[in-house]
């Protein structure tokens, strides 16, 4: 029988979110060496940000860690964090690649993570990985487990590159990791078979906030969005896993999430975001178990459940952690004298009106195509839809418009994470395929 | 109990094709101050629902919801997410409720006013003397004749006469 | 620049004194109006056109067709302006509805091709902001303004394109440049309700109340407005309220063209606010207003 | 621990007591309890994490076994299921053998369990650490076991989850024999007429990847054939196929269940009789032949499913119903078309685009409620529309029942050949809901398309090329590691075993047999260390490495000697 010939081609992965991580670590362990490239500190995207994982309720990170791990130290896997790809040039079965390695001012072999400059660092700085609800330093670590374990400077606020002062940082690392010389490196990569994007998502509020302005974000301390909820009900997010509100520190005790913000409008985003009604349930289960007299009310269009235990999970909810879905849209947010959000809606058991003081409000904000996504599409040669995720074949979603350059999960189209994986495996499943001369 | 009118509903869709994209999510009776103040008597979805059936009865003859409670502030027009004309739907459904002669004493005497002075509030020998003790000049305002023509032409003239 | 003025049937046969301060502060910041002879009612979009719409589109076109001074119409009534903007709206969307207007225009001799821009006189006043602020010799001191918007000042923004439907701005910096301090209330953007009087009294009652009842919590001494549609609203009905709601109900309404001219130096007696039902002289003598 | 146990000088423990966030550390002081460790025999170091199994927390625990030269390592923290490989990884690249690793699960079984009380959780997690360093001591190195990769695969059922997964599978060069119990590749798409929601023709669309198959020259194909045995374990199994009457044997590495899924029985649902009121499937071929008649067309969505006996939604029901209805609509534009539906299901980018574009052409939708279902009378139906308050009527010549995919019956049979499981409503269960879509926790078998639940076209083709990477993760070497931590007869203890074979009959991975000596023989690679044999083994002959007598009796000991 024909045994697989070692290929000495090459896979890149673009993208380090649970999307490309599985993708890369399935052609690793197929004997084909990957580079992966992830634009942040740190690979883990946002399901490191996520607290829990329907249906399952894993602890969204304690499931990603050893992910992480084995990415990073696989034999196979060559990773480029704080890295973005500047350049594609060639065809499939022959891709040469330019990235640009960021310079991180922190040595790489010597920074153990041990904190102490972070300690010491004078600046504050908006913390990106906790949606900004709380402060890190200009030296930092991109979050609490990521990989690489690796210090960061962040030259936009770090006093020495803004004002040539302090190097406080330098003055406390023991093992002399900090590196201020350090220089931005372009990494050349030839011979790539393949090339995968999995560059996931952003989220309507990183845009557009006008687009929910109706919902007073932005604009009302008690009106967060979902991923914002998320970190606050983590553990290792800003407020310790203690669910507060950010007017008066009191816990809430009834919260309204509201589905369909910017999705399914003809107003902001036309199509579904598909995971808002499954990961608002996952939600209030979990803020119910931080406090069991908690009251959950999620206002939806349609509930959508289709995957594999969904609906189950969604009867759970119902029956076990007081939540009670209504079937009704919200126009918009008035706030009264203690800015407990105020909801209007309608009751369709009686078609009457009701009107309802909440503590708090979780907007189940619309998914959007990541930044960046126009120019890596150019620098790619691939096409992008009308909603500017990546177009795939027709009934082949992990196919882009030019051979050789797959894709997988909510860079082309928004998903949850167990479709995320089985594309990513698809993925890589393909791109073996090119790599191997299929 | 009501039986749906694909005919009805069709009109309705010919005058108004964005009928078809509500998909019945409450944003309009959510936002809408009356429906807030009746408590849900008057909806503004709920015509949009019976639009959709084609119910034609409760539109226009039994008229459930009123539809002439619509204060027209237009804020569910601004707030639907699929840009349903909601308001250009009901006048529609208004306009069908007042060519069967189903509609509220004062728009007939509104409309007579029209009519016969071509303006809705015509000028009292009073308010003339008023003005001119203001200083503000005299009003000329259109033929009644030559508007007559064109509400012989859109059956106004008819249809503004009662029963 | 010259407008042609669009009165409308309400301000100059039944509020007069709304038109005088109108006209004077246009004179005062050196913008035209032009009177022209022959427009009929425009006709009200909260009436005609909901019993009738091809009638409200065919006298409104002819309206629009006795226009031509380069500066386009504007009108003191918010709901004469989206009569006309509308009427603009449907015959430059739809050729057929333009086609089907002109068939009747015809009969009397008239066409119009949805050539005439309209405005409302408070947009044109905020387009001269600058200009009405250096007019200010009186600044309003003391007063505590509730600005009522009115939905046909704003929507559908689709025909009116002016203003933030729901966070609207120009009258509030109109109302602050003339030194007067613009007060935020509950239900600041809701409907006044007079539209649904000519269906269900009662109702528009409850509607204005509620927004007098926000007024007042809201610590405002005057309410200004740019309809006079809603001018009666909230006018004509605070007596009768105050008696079936046996509260309080006492609040002076302004056209927000009689605070411009007030700011401007205009004598009250001059401006007929003794023709007002809830007499501003009150408020005056309270924040210390003299003349 | 009890007085008489004496130090082993050699053996040095080190404890990791891990925080999991606030899931262990929420709950109780894992400072005072690495303290607690450190005060145990044998162990020369303890600390603790807030996260043991970050970067961070690895780096920790190979810098203590170099430090301390530790050459025992315990973590306190979640659950092995999860994390045990990445401990043992940790500890084999700090130079120690893997199995001198030891998980203390303190959160699954501790702090999560006994949420309410915080001291009872202390004392027992102080228990659980103090039992696992008795074991820790004990431990002993041992090897992974060796399983030489036979490069082939099986592929079973040739829908198009299957078909894709064997193209893939043979274009990465692997020998792929794909079996169909059909006559013909294809599956559900057979009974097909066009696929949303693009339209094109189902046909077209097999023919297409058929020819693509038939191009591959590692790929068998099998049609009317059935599996009816399957031997050996990852890397080496042995099948064994019924084609008509004919037995073949094959030799692979690995094998895909792409069974599919089928359809339900519809007799007693809305006056189903195959005539006025049919299903979706039976409606696809009168469009597909242009033979619709009727002009009133009305369509149930969640036609006996999201209901008790089916308690889910079968999420290809709704963009079925769509895709139909819309091809009406082309076929007969008079026609009144009305879905009524309960929630409408088409999530994305396209889907949602159908639906929007369904009403665009006209299509009536009408919500009911699962407590108030459609009532289907002669000519008419009744069903309570929330949204007017009131019961509205609609009047139909054909009634289309949208039901759902539900799992075939032979399911069952299949899981027990293969050793994996089924869910409640006998779909396949993958390893993990979340992260393990494609794999089974059977090493070398893996899952795609609607036999683990149902899911539409493209969805199925993504799974199929899913299942195929994860088969080819292990076909692409020449041999792999399976776990060491298996049942044996020791030399020492052959002249225990009486040979009775309760064993063999016991062990549920048919891991035991009797060789040609007549003596017990375990097949290490089948064997997953579940212990059953040991357990039963009347003499103690046979010894579960990593779990043998000694260690969990020094646990048990630790345990009631700690007070």
């Amino acid at each position: 029988m024909k045994r697989v010939e070692k290929s000495s081609k090459s896979a890149l992965v673009i993208g380090g979110g649970i999307a490309g991580i599985q993708a890369a670590l399935d052609l690793a362990d197929m004997g084909i060496h990957v580079d992966m490239v992830e634009k942040k500190p740190c690979i883990g995207g946002k399901m490191a940000q996520l607290d829990k994982t329907f249906p399952t309720n894993d602890c969204s990170i304690c499931i990603l860690a050893p992910k992480l791990s084995e990415c990073y130290r696989h034999p196979n896997i060559s990773l480029y964090s704080y890295s973005e790809v500047q350049k594609v040039e060639g065809e499939a079965g022959n891709f040469s690649v330019d990235i640009l390695k960021k310079a991180r001012y922190v040595k790489e072999s010597e920074c153990i993570n041990c904190g102490l400059c972070a300690e010491k660092c004078p600046m504050r700085v908006e913390d990106e990985f906790d949606r900004e609800l709380r402060k890190r330093r200009a030296i930092y670590m991109y979050y609490l487990q990521g990989v690489p374990a690796i210090m960061t400077i962040d030259k936009e606020k770090c006093l020495w590159f803004t004002k040539n002062a302090c190097r406080i940082c330098e003055k406390t690392c023991e093992r002399e990791a900090i590196d201020f010389e350090q220089q931005d490196e372009l990494i050349k990569l030839d011979n790539i078979g393949s090339i995968i994007v999995a560059t996931g998502y952003s989220l309507i509020e990183d845009f557009e906030i006008d687009a929910l302005k109706n919902y007073g974000y932005g604009k009302f301390r008690n009106v967060v969005s979902a991923l914002e909820f998320e970190r606050m009900e983590c553990a290792s997010g800003p407020q310790g896993g203690h669910l507060k509100r950010f007017s008066d520190g009191e816990t809430p005790k009834k919260i309204a999430f509201l589905q369909c913000i910017g999705s399914r409008s003809d107003r902001v985003e036309k199509y579904c975001s598909s995971i808002c009604c499954m990961y608002t349930t996952k939600e209030a289960m979990i803020a119910y178990e931080h406090d069991n007299s908690l009251e959950s009310y999620v206002f939806y269009i349609d509930m959508r459940a289709g995957g594999k235990g969904f609906q189950a999970f969604l009867n759970r909810g119902a029956s076990e952690y007081n939540i009670q879905y209504i079937k009704s849209k919200i126009a918009e947010i008035r706030i009264d004298s203690k800015e407990n959000p105020i909801i209007v809606y309608e009751d369709f058991d009686n078609n009457m009106m009701k009107q309802m003081a909440v503590d708090l409000v979780v907007l189940a904000t619309c998914i959007v195509p990541p930044q960046g996504i126009e120019k890596l599409a150019e620098v790619l040669g691939i096409e992008l839809n009308d909603y500017k995720f990546i177009k795939t074949t027709p009934y082949i979603p992990v196919e882009t418009s030019k051979y050789g350059i797959f894709t997988c999960g909510c860079v082309h189209e928004p998903m949850d994470i167990p479709r995320s994986v089985a594309e990513a495996s698809g993925a890589a499943a393909r791109a073996a395929e090119v790599i191997r001369g299929g | 109990m009501s039986v749906i009118n694909f005919e009805f509903r069709n009109e309705v869709l010919k005058h108004n094709a964005s009928l078809s994209y509500c998909y019945q999510c409450s944003t309009c009776s959510g936002g809408c101050p009356v429906a807030l103040i009746t408590n849900g008597a008057y909806n503004p979805r709920k015509i949009i629902e019976e639009a959709i059936l084609g119910l034609h009865d409760k539109l226009i003859s039994i008229q459930d919801p009123n539809p002439w409670l619509c204060s027209t502030c237009q804020k569910c027009v601004e707030l639907c997410p699929q840009k349903v004309e909601l308001t250009e739907i009901f006048t529609l459904i208004k306009n069908r409720c007042f060519e069967a002669k189903k509609c509220p004493e004062a728009f007939y005497s509104q409309g007579q006013a029209v009519l016969e002075n071509g303006v809705a509030i015509p000028y009292s020998n009073a308010i003339i003397a008023r003005r001119k003790k203001l200083g503000l000049p005299e009003i000329k305002t259109a033929s009644v004749d030559e508007l007559k023509v064109i509400l012989k032409e859109t059956n106004f003239d008819k249809n503004i006469k009662k029963g | 620049m010259v407008y042609d003025l669009f009165l409308g049937c309400v301000i100059p046969a039944r509020l007069p004194y709304l038109e005088v301060s109108s006209r004077k502060i246009f004179e005062k910041l050196g913008i035209e109006l032009h009177d022209v002879d022959g427009f009929s009612c425009c006709p009200d979009p909260t009436g005609i056109e909901q019993i009738d719409h091809k009638t409200w589109l065919a006298l409104g076109a002819r309206n629009l067709s006795l226009c031509n001074k380069n500066g386009g119409v504007i009108s003191f009534c918010s709901g004469c302006v989206e009569t006309l903007k509308g009427v603009n709206y449907f015959i430059r969307k739809n050729s057929m509805v333009k086609k089907e207007v002109n068939n009747y225009l015809q009969k009397i001799g008239k066409s119009y091709e949805g050539q005439t821009d309209v405005k409302h006189f408070a947009q044109v006043l905020f387009e001269n902001l600058e200009k009405v602020k250096e007019s200010v010799i009186k600044p309003l001191e003391g007063f505590k303004v509730a600005v009522h918007y009115g939905c046909h000042y704003l929507r559908p923004s689709e025909i009116i394109e002016w203003d933030d439907p729901f966070e609207p701005n120009t009258i509030d910096e109109l109302v602050k440049v003339l030194g007067a301090e613009s007060v935020d209330y509950e239900l600041k953007m809701e409907c006044c309700g007079n539209p649904v009087e000519k269906s269900d009294k009662d109702l528009s009652l409850l509607m204005i109340e509620n927004k007098l009842k926000a007024i007042q919590a809201a610590g405002a001494n005057c309410v200004v407005v740019v309809c006079p549609a809603c001018y009666q609203q909230y006018e004509f009905n605070q007596k009768e309220l105050s008696k079936k709601e046996n509260a309080e109900y006492n609040i002076p309404i302004f056209y927000l063209s009689e605070l411009i001219a007030l700011a401007f130096g205009f004598n009250p007696d001059e401006l007929g606010f003794n023709f007002h039902r809830i007499k501003p002289s009150d408020l005056f003598g309270s924040i210390g207003f003299t003349f | 621990m009890s007085k008489n146990e004496k130090k082993d000088e050699d053996v040095r423990v080190g404890v990791f007591i891990c925080h999991c966030g606030s899931n262990i550390g929420g709950l109780i002081d894992c400072k005072k309890l690495a303290d607690y460790a450190g005060t145990l025999l044998n162990v020369a170091h303890s600390e603790d994490n807030l996260y043991t199994c970050s970067e961070t927390g690895l780096t920790a625990i190979k810098a203590a076994v170099e430090e301390h030269n530790l050459n025992r390592v315990i973590v306190a923290s979640c659950t092995p299921r999860t994390h045990e490989p990445l401990f043992r990884e940790c500890i084999s690249d700090a130079g120690l053998n893997p199995y001198l690793f030891n998980f203390v699960n303190i959160r699954d079984q501790c702090t999560w369990v006994h949420m309410k009380d915080a001291e009872g959780a202390y004392n027992k997690a102080m228990d659980l650490v103090r039992m696992g360093v008795a074991k820790a001591i004990k431990l002993e190195p041992l090897d992974m076991v060796k399983v030489d990769i036979n490069p082939a695969a099986l592929v079973i059922g040739g829908g198009v989850a299957g078909m894709s997964a064997a193209l893939n599978l043979s274009r990465q060069g692997f020998k792929t024999y794909l079996v169909e119990k059909e006559d013909k590749l294809g599956g559900r798409l057979n009974s097909l007429y066009k696929l949303f929601p693009h339209d094109i023709n189902a046909s077209e669309f097999i023919t297409n990847i058929i020819s693509n198959l038939q191009k591959s020259p590692n790929l068998e194909v099998m049609t009317s054939s059935k599996v009816s045995n399957i031997d050996g374990f990852v890397g080496n199994y042995q099948v064994e196929v019924l084609q008509d009457n004919n037995v073949r044997n094959l030799e692979v590495g690995a094998i895909i269940v792409a069974v599919g899924s089928t359809l339900p029985d519809s007799t007693g649902l809305f006056r189903y009789d195959g005539k006025k009121v049919i299903t979706q499937y039976e409606f696809e071929p009168i469009l597909m032949k242009r033979e619709l008649a009727a002009k009133d067309i009305v369509m149930i969505q969640c036609a006996g499913s999201r209901n008790d006996k089916r308690p889910y939604c079968a999420s290809v029901c709704c963009m079925t119903a769509l895709k139909n209805a819309l091809i009406i609509k082309e076929q007969k534009p008079e026609a009144n078309v009305t879905i009524l539906f309960r929630d409408l299901y088409t999530p994305g980018t396209q889907y949602e685009d159908y639906y929007r574009k369904a009403r665009e052409k006209g299509i009536l939708f009408v919500k009911y409620d699962v407590d108030r279902v459609p009532n289907v009378e002669d000519n008419l139906i009744r069903v309570f529309n929330e949204f007017i308050g009131d019961e509205v009527l609609i009047s139909y010549d054909l009634l289309v029942l949208s039901t759902p995919l539900v799992a075939n019956s032979d399911n069952k049979e299949l899981a027990q050949m293969l050793k994996v499981p089924t869910e409640s409503n006998n779909f396949f269960l993958e390893a993990h809901v979340k992260l393990r879509p494609s794999d089974f926790a059977t090493d070398g078998v893996f899952i795609g398309g609607s036999a683990k639940w149902p899911v539409d076209i493209a969805e199925s083709i993504t799974q199929g090329y899913s299942a195929a990477a994860r088969a080819s993760t292990i076909l692409s070497h020449d041999t792999i590691e399976v776990e060491g931590a298996t049942s044996s007869l020791p030399v020492y203890n052959k002249n225990l075993c009486s040979g009775c074979e309760v064993c063999i009959k016991v062990c549920p991975f048919h891991a035991i047999k009797k060789n040609e000596n007549d003596e017990i023989e375990i097949i290490q690679a089948l064997c997953k260390g579940c212990g059953v044999c040991g357990a039963t083994c009347t003499n103690h002959a046979l010894v579960i490495k990593h779990f043998t007598d000694d260690q969990i009796l020094s646990e048990i000991y630790a345990y009631g000697g700690g007070r």
